[in-house]
């Protein structure tokens, strides 16, 4: 937007950034076609994951300080926002003092984000439940075909199907194989040729990488 | 320093794909284009913020995960040009009615991209003061995100919420589930396929796939863009021709 | 979708106090059900009880199915920590099978989360709190533990895992293991591939080497990996704890995952019948209506 | 430590109830440590990628500047005037990333398109069967379910017919798939549910507790005995 007066070099001065940034995704893109691949595209592939680091470290940061400001204010918060940055700063010392591979570092994040992981991930279940009772309704025909098609899903992935006819799992996974499997293809593939045509849009500079 | 090219096929593709979207850019200016309904609905979402008064949650999850190049990553990584912009939008349409808007992410290079581009629409509503850098939430892992947001959308009784991103293994439901319990918009737009199931249970406007990809053309007044969003349905059309003359020509034994 | 909704449930408690107590009554009295044996599960039993032939590039790869000696490298490079708990029975009874077969188990976990869950949930069970002081251990079970690099690691490893990576999880030298003696180049040396809903296998390995891969995960994970199964990379898939009561049935190892089928099917069954009614009811009324 | 465990778990589900101090305290301990862990594993990892690797035997090995520059230069988003190296940075670990992946794009839909038209009509040569009848229906979904992907009014309008249909091969994907993602992800709650009553030290008590609390709470509010408001609105 508002660049259409602007002439070719002006452009390509302004989004400079962007232009290295090309020029660099295309030295790393033919490593794909090359065997084995070249120096430099490896060493720029290797630097920027070495590099990845400190945007994780600043953000990181950031979060705590953000709670240590929250302290500080006596926010509402304050005994949650004690818990995160105390939690944080145990876990810091921790590592810092005996290393990552710490014992008691490891328990702490597999008995707090590892299973927080999977207790989200379980209530996932529920949560599909619940608008699955309160929603489904055959409004539509194409709502009709939806609850039609769920049920059999139901049947074919409990033992449900199996014990009203064989030919009900069966089906069930015949749909699953062959139509669910087309459609997964056609999903992500469309994302695919969008991923190329974003890229198509950053060459012509007609995409934006920064703010202004 | 010697090496082979390989993987020619793949090459010609990749080469024949650019050239025809490069020359989509110039021929296919002025096509008409259908809607994208998260878009729009993205604006709506803010005015009904304002009108519920709360804020209104922006959260893309795992977008711009895998910035080290993992096989699937192309997808995390596209969605990042479209949703901050969309983001800068948003703050430019939200900053002048007072509506705050709370961000969630757990990638550490989108958070800092997330935080320019909302300083920049803040900047250009005329408004810099309205902008919170805190409101910028970065989480180590999705579940914190997860647990965060359930936790600020009852807290802050949301009353809008704008989710276009990833999330591991569908949990946006969880996330979902709980804007229910506030009644809150929900418009989603889900870069892989299984949290779009998802979001096409519950949400009130859904893009998906390339649809998500696209936005950033879609909010630019410049006909180029758009016109290579042309150009990828001849990419389209193509891929449908493989299948079904191919499809005719390897079954009759032609190829 | 859901302009259409109209609440009928209005305290979604409800739901919520339902599917718990469904579970709590399923986990305590388990009965056997019947269960399908869909084609990918029988086709991963196959491929371990009498092999397969993987054929993506000249020559064939002839793989006899796992006996003594069989050098099986299992990557738990997905998001078994976040699965595990659909995975766990599953996961059980294939390992035992693959221990009472006499298979060379070499085992990598992609990511600290993974390798904890592991080493929580199984490793004590099959070779109790210390696996490296189990006899088998080095001759018959190796652990890499957590070895960053994804698939670049793979990549690497094809040609030479030992010099990348000399040391196993507990610190030990793997040249001095008795089983990594023929078990480092892995294009070749690997026998048998396992991923624990393990991603890009397919182009590193299957159509470069022929090497057998199976795939085992959670049960919608099937939606992500089924792709590669009807293409052929993938020689059988095992998912969810479904796939585990069907490879209890295969194989006649028993396990605990027909409880959970229970909880599966007495879900069902509601779910089944509260959108049946709940249909019958709304097109009722409508009528009604009319 | 089993007790924490269970307690994370079953807190987290405490949120369905309403929003309350177990959830929020589970909640402040996932993000707390979650944090802490990720800068140790931060630091971990630039120490033995970076750090280590930049003086070897006393001599500086030059590949290592660079990933010290890119580092570094993403602190200047805090310096204004120097935003734009920054911007750069980020930038370039954008189109790094995207390099690394793009061409996985081709590859796919290259070998997936004539794959899918190989074997569409199997069936004249291999006969009718269950798995040539399904991989010409993979190949006719296929197509349907890529033309509704169509932007243009010259793409969509004549294949009209074909879109809708193509709409419907989607739905069939999802509905599977919220089906199949809620029995596969029940199993998780099964898993843990037999592991507080079957793991040593049993903690089955700790989710009937908080259910017991929630429970009298739901009849008289406990926040009535701290005497306080809370800022809990739902």
């Amino acid at each position: 937007m508002g660049q259409q007066g602007d002439s070719i070099a002006d452009q390509i001065l302004a989004n400079l950034p962007t232009v290295v940034g090309l020029i660099g995704m295309f030295i790393i893109a033919s490593l794909y076609w090359t065997d084995p691949g070249w120096d430099f595209a490896v060493t720029l592939r290797n630097s920027v994951t070495l590099s990845l680091p400190w945007p994780v470290g600043i953000v990181s940061v950031l979060l705590i300080r953000r709670h240590v400001r929250n302290i500080m204010r006596s926010e509402s918060t304050l005994p949650y926002d004690v818990v995160i940055v105390g939690s944080a700063a145990v876990m810091v010392v921790l590592g810092l003092v005996s290393g990552p591979g710490d014992a008691t570092l490891a328990a702490l994040y597999a008995n707090v984000n590892i299973i927080g992981t999977m207790s989200v991930i379980s209530a996932i279940a529920i949560s599909i439940l619940s608008p699955m009772i309160r929603i489904y309704r055959a409004k539509t025909w194409t709502m009709a075909f939806l609850i039609g098609l769920s049920i059999l899903a139901f049947m074919t992935y409990s033992p449900l199907g199996q014990m009203i006819h064989p030919i009900i799992p069966q089906l069930g996974d015949f749909v699953q194989i062959y139509i669910s499997g087309a459609s997964d293809s056609a999903f992500w593939i469309s994302t695919y040729i969008g991923a190329i045509a974003l890229i198509t849009r950053m060459i012509l500079l007609k995409e934006k990488l920064k703010p202004n | 320093m010697s090496f082979q090219l390989v993987r020619v096929d793949i090459l010609a593709v990749f080469i024949v794909s650019f050239g025809t979207l490069l020359v989509s850019a110039f021929v296919l200016k002025g096509t008409k284009l259908r809607q994208i309904p998260t878009v729009e609905a993205s604006f709506e979402a803010v005015r009904v913020a304002t009108e519920k008064g709360t804020p209104l949650l922006f959260d893309t999850g795992w977008t711009g995960a895998n910035f080290w190049g993992h096989s699937s990553g192309l997808t995390t990584l596209a969605f990042v040009p479209a949703t901050l912009e969309l983001l800068k939008q948003i703050s430019k349409e939200a900053a002048p009615l007072g509506v705050r808007i709370i961000t969630g992410t757990t990638n550490a290079v989108y958070a800092m991209m997330s935080r320019d581009f909302m300083e920049a629409g803040y900047a250009e509503a005329g408004h810099p003061e309205a902008f919170v850098p805190e409101d910028i939430n970065f989480y180590p892992d999705n579940t914190g995100l997860v647990m965060s947001d359930v936790d600020k959308i009852h807290r802050y009784n949301i009353g809008a919420a704008v989710m276009i991103g990833g999330h591991n293994q569908t949990s946006n439901i969880v996330i979902y589930e709980a804007l229910h319990a506030t009644g809150a918009m929900l418009v989603a737009g889900e870069i892989w396929p299984n949290d779009n199931s998802m979001a096409a249970l519950v949400a009130d406007y859904l893009s998906f796939a390339e649809e998500n990809i696209a936005i950033g053309a879609y909010l630019s007044d410049d006909p180029v863009p758009k016109a290579i969003l042309a150009g990828e349905d001849l990419i389209k059309a193509f891929l449908i021709g493989v299948v079904v003359i191919g499809g005719l020509l390897f079954g009759l034994g032609v190829l | 979708m859901n302009e259409m909704a109209k609440i009928n449930w209005k305290d979604t408690r409800l739901i919520y106090i339902m599917v718990f107590g469904i579970i709590y009554i399923s986990s305590l009295a388990p009965i056997a059900l019947p269960v399908p044996i869909v084609q990918w599960s029988k086709d991963f039993y196959t491929t371990i009880n009498e092999g397969v032939t993987v054929d993506f590039n000249d020559p064939p790869r002839e793989f006899g199915g796992v006996e003594e000696g069989t050098r099986v490298f299992v990557l738990n490079s997905g998001e078994t920590s976040k699965l595990w708990g659909d995975m766990s029975e599953a996961v059980t009874t294939v390992w035992k099978d693959l221990r009472a077969r006499g298979a060379n188990i070499l085992l990598w976990s992609s990511s600290p989360d993974n390798a904890a869950t592991l080493n929580k949930y199984l490793l004590p069970l099959m070779y109790g709190i210390n696996p490296q002081n189990h006899p088998d251990y080095g001759v018959k079970f190796v652990n890499l533990g957590y070895v960053a690099g994804g698939n670049q690691l793979l990549e690497q490893w094809k040609d030479d895992l030992i010099a990348i990576t000399p040391y196993d999880a507990y610190g030990n030298s793997l040249a001095d293991m008795p089983m990594m003696s023929n078990f480092n180049e892995l294009k070749v040396e690997a026998d048998l591939m396992i991923g624990l809903d393990a991603r890009g296998l397919e182009t590193i390995y299957v159509v470069r080497y022929n090497t057998p891969v199976l795939e085992m995960g959670g049960t919608d994970s099937a939606s992500y990996l089924a792709l590669s199964y009807t293409a052929g990379y993938f020689k059988g898939m095992i998912m969810g704890q479904r796939g585990g009561a069907e490879y209890e049935i295969l194989s006649g190892i028993a396990g605990k995952a027909r409880s959970y089928l229970q909880n599966t099917f007495t879900i069902s069954t509601i779910m089944v019948i509260i959108m049946i009614v709940a249909n019958v009811q709304y097109v009722l009324k409508k009528k009604e209506e009319n | 430590m089993p007790y924490l465990n269970t307690f994370i778990f079953f807190a987290a589900y405490s949120v369905l109830y309403k929003n309350n101090p177990m959830y929020r305290l589970a909640q402040s301990l996932v993000v707390g440590v979650g944090a802490g862990y990720l800068l140790v594993a931060n630091i971990n990892a630039f120490n033995r990628g970076v750090i280590m690797n930049t003086f070897v035997n006393g001599n500086i090995n030059w590949a290592m500047l660079l990933p010290w520059i890119l580092g570094l230069a993403y602190l200047c988003i805090f310096i204004p005037r120097l935003i734009n190296v920054y911007r750069a940075v980020s930038i370039l670990t954008l189109t790094v990333g995207m390099g690394v992946v793009l061409p996985y794009g081709p590859a796919l839909f290259w070998t997936v398109s004539v794959g899918y038209a190989q074997n569409a009509l199997n069936f004249l040569s291999e006969g009718l069967s269950v798995s040539t009848l399904g991989q010409l229906l993979t190949a006719v979904c296929y197509a349907l379910a890529l033309s509704y992907f169509f932007f243009t009014d010259y793409a969509a309008k004549p294949t009209t017919a074909f879109r809708k249909l193509g709409r419907v091969v989607l739905l069939v994907y999802t509905a599977m798939t919220i089906t199949t993602t809620a029995l596969g992800k029940i199993n998780l709650v099964q898993w843990k549910v037999l592991d507080t009553l079957q793991g040593v030290p049993a903690t089955w008590w700790i989710p009937a507790l908080m259910f017991i609390v929630m429970l009298i709470d739901n009849f008289y509010p406990l926040r009535n005995l701290i005497g306080k408001g809370s800022e809990v609105s739902s």
